[in-house]
């Protein structure tokens, strides 16, 4: 069950304008460059993008903002990026902000056939406004529903010819979930090896989740906050 | 003297229990884990997906894999594990985390905490707050006690957009210790030097104040 | 004739499109994997936590470690991979597996399916399938026309506890291809040398008999 | 961290009457053979064991049920232990049967804070009786809530004294999320190793969820079903 393709081009093949993609990544960490690099190229427009952040200017999803690809982010923090704050306060960008754990569990729920679960996060804030609030064991939860796109595409360090995915430290983060609730779902890998090479004991990702995967030409991997002790 | 940044974690790090997982925010909170009390063991976890948290790494070798909650560079201990971050909320909702440290704008006298949003100014974002504060058993905010135009972030009611309800049940500032329990602050210590006068003028939450009130030991 | 177990799985196996993920139950269901057709391809997931299941271990080479859903030992395929059982069914239920094949005590027209339970007698559980025909999009049941005592299993409504509700799309017996669609059986091959006449007596169900009944090509 | 117990019987301190226990394991495989004769050993009584199988006769949770020390059983699929079916048919024994899938779900949703979801696993059916129903997408629905555990006992592969946790192929089952769902989680393992021996990239289980563990004497790991081929 071979699902290499061989570039970007090839991968992305079938996103169209207005279509909601999810993208992997915390930060800067785990987040699929070349793909990202592919949609600028590609021109399509009024994206809903689901991304636990929105890149920082002149990199990651930042770069789709510039070129004015996005219609809406669902994210849960898009601090580090000054295009994105424009474009939000002037009321250019639609903005979903959800705490970040209900963003990973909808993620998860959409991909696992689970339409919606309780969970206590965001009782009494605004992130509940409209939301069923239901008491279990004597404490407030709220009902989330759960995510899904047309695309998702996410980032592994390892991965084969059938899909299966090895992601590396915290470059994981959002990958799985998001790999679980495309529909079609675009891994790019540093290193892609032939089926067997893997130990299926390690696989994070089963080839399952995976319609199309391609190894990144380069991946520049830029650090957010470069923090260092000296030796001593 | 009112403490610095510092000495609010060190204090704040009194507080660790020998075998306590901790989940530690950006800012202030990240400090508590320079004063971790001798004989102590304790496991950082970051939210992005790291249980086992080290130092910063050595100039040059960063690796841009690794990076904590406040996407800081970091390093593994001996024992570290890597999960997913739907993983790793399950880790904060279905408390398992024993202490969680955070930063806020507003703490009220009921444990309403807000610490996202400046409504028209501010939109950052709520990332793990709210799923930290509305799960962890134990959360204990590290803060100033006023804003930069002096007004006291220690209230009665918050006036910002919250991030969670009833849920803070400790707070540390450069001047004080505080509890809240039964809808009010309890004043349990004064930093080294600070006057209970002063932290009364710059609380404006209901607070109980002891006859004494000790000095912190740091 | 009727078809013998074997010949069940290997219409059955007929079904399989190149790319697909399938989960096959305990029983005829299992022999399927005997039977794909050449030059398509697709891998099988069992739900105790097993995509790209192998043929049996030759002797002295079972693993205890390494069983499929019916406990059988196994053997895994290159591109194999483990996951817990929550992982597993997350599969099942986000409808990532493209068809599930299952045995029945009884499917009626408007496509219910009974298989686990016979009230005061069997109580062995129903495992994963409710899970399954919840879930599956496409669902084809392997069983028998009729019960050891000689009555129809294909019937207008099932009289055992239910499995599930309207999810059967597809029947093959020993005798017969039958679709189910808007509430009723349609009769779409027979077994070799078995008559249409046959298969009209053991079905209680409604069934629609097209003119024409062509017989399977196996 | 040190979570190192000696033996099954430090590891099972606590462990009462009345209790509601999670067991590890599906059929005899990855199940926790030393914990399980322990409780044996111990004879504790009146148990609720959440559990996916019943073991057989004289293995597995088989045993605990000989020695009739098990009230509720929570499974789902009990079909080969003949003393089980006796005890149910009887009355003797309360059994409580939960789609496999669900079981799953609302054990990973007990560890993880979720304290119901919907399904539509079992809509329709006997398992639906009393539950609330509810449409997503056309279809319909039941809530199913968390389940937790007073102990959870599981089995893996490798394990490290800070209580991290790697399976083993098909061991690895329900280990995993019953590990989560216990309010003390017990692991016995195969092989302890000293914390820093295991890749972090391949932790199955983070220590967080294990409060003991300890390193089995032997595993007898009884075969089920053993099928083999003959080689030609």
């Amino acid at each position: 069950m071979n699902k290499v393709v061989k570039d970007p081009s090839a991968a992305l093949e079938g996103i169209q304008d207005d279509m909601t993609l999810m993208v992997g990544g915390f930060g800067l960490c785990g987040i699929p460059e070349n793909s990202i690099v592919q949609l600028v190229k590609m021109g399509v427009k009024n994206l809903t993008c689901i991304s636990n952040n929105a890149g920082v200017d002149d990199f990651g999803l930042g770069l789709l903002l510039q070129a004015k690809q996005v219609k809406k982010m669902i994210s849960s923090y898009v601090g580090e990026n000054d295009e994105f704050e424009r474009q939000m306060l002037s009321g250019e960008l639609e903005v979903d902000l959800i705490p970040q754990g209900s963003l990973a569990e909808r993620c998860r729920a959409g991909g696992a056939g689970i339409p919606a679960f309780f969970t206590p996060a965001g009782y009494g804030t605004e992130v509940a406004e409209g939301k069923e609030v239901r008491i279990f064991n004597g404490k407030p939860h709220i009902l989330e529903s759960a995510l899904t796109a047309d695309y998702a595409i996410v980032k592994a360090w390892k991965g084969d010819t059938e899909g299966n995915l090895i992601y590396k430290a915290t470059a994981r983060n959002f990958n799985p979930m998001m790999a679980m609730a495309g529909k079609i779902t675009i891994a790019e890998v540093e290193e892609l090896v032939p089926a067997g090479t893997l130990d299926p004991n390690h696989i994070h990702t089963p080839g399952i989740f995976v319609q199309r995967i391609f190894q990144g030409d380069y991946f520049e991997k830029r650090i957010e906050q470069r923090t260092v002790r000296t030796k001593q | 003297m009112a403490l610095d940044k510092n000495g609010i974690a060190k204090r704040i790090a009194q507080e660790l229990k020998d075998g306590w997982y901790v989940n530690l925010g950006i800012g202030i909170p990240t400090l508590v884990a320079n004063y971790i009390p001798e004989g102590i063991e304790v496991e950082f976890q970051s939210e992005n997906g790291i249980l086992g948290m080290g130092p910063f790494p050595f100039e040059g070798e960063e690796d841009p894999d690794l990076i904590n909650a406040g996407k800081q560079t970091i390093t593994v201990r001996n024992g570290a594990s890597f999960f997913d971050s739907a993983t790793s909320f399950a880790m904060i909702r279905g408390q398992h985390v024993q202490l969680t440290v955070l930063g806020a704008m507003e703490v009220s006298q009921n444990g309403d905490i807000a610490n996202w949003k400046i409504p028209g100014k501010m939109v950052k974002g709520m990332g793990g707050a709210m799923d930290l504060v509305a799960s962890a058993e134990n959360i204990i905010v590290a803060m100033m006690h006023s804003n930069k135009a002096g007004e006291s972030k220690i209230l009665k009611a918050c006036t910002l957009p919250l991030t969670g309800v009833g849920c803070v049940k400790k707070v540390v500032t450069e001047l004080a210790v505080l509890e809240i329990k039964e809808g009010k602050f309890h004043l349990l210590e004064r930093a080294p030097g600070v006057s209970v006068e002063e932290i009364i003028s710059k609380t404006e939450g209901e607070m109980v104040v002891p006859d004494f009130v000790p000095e912190m030991q740091l």
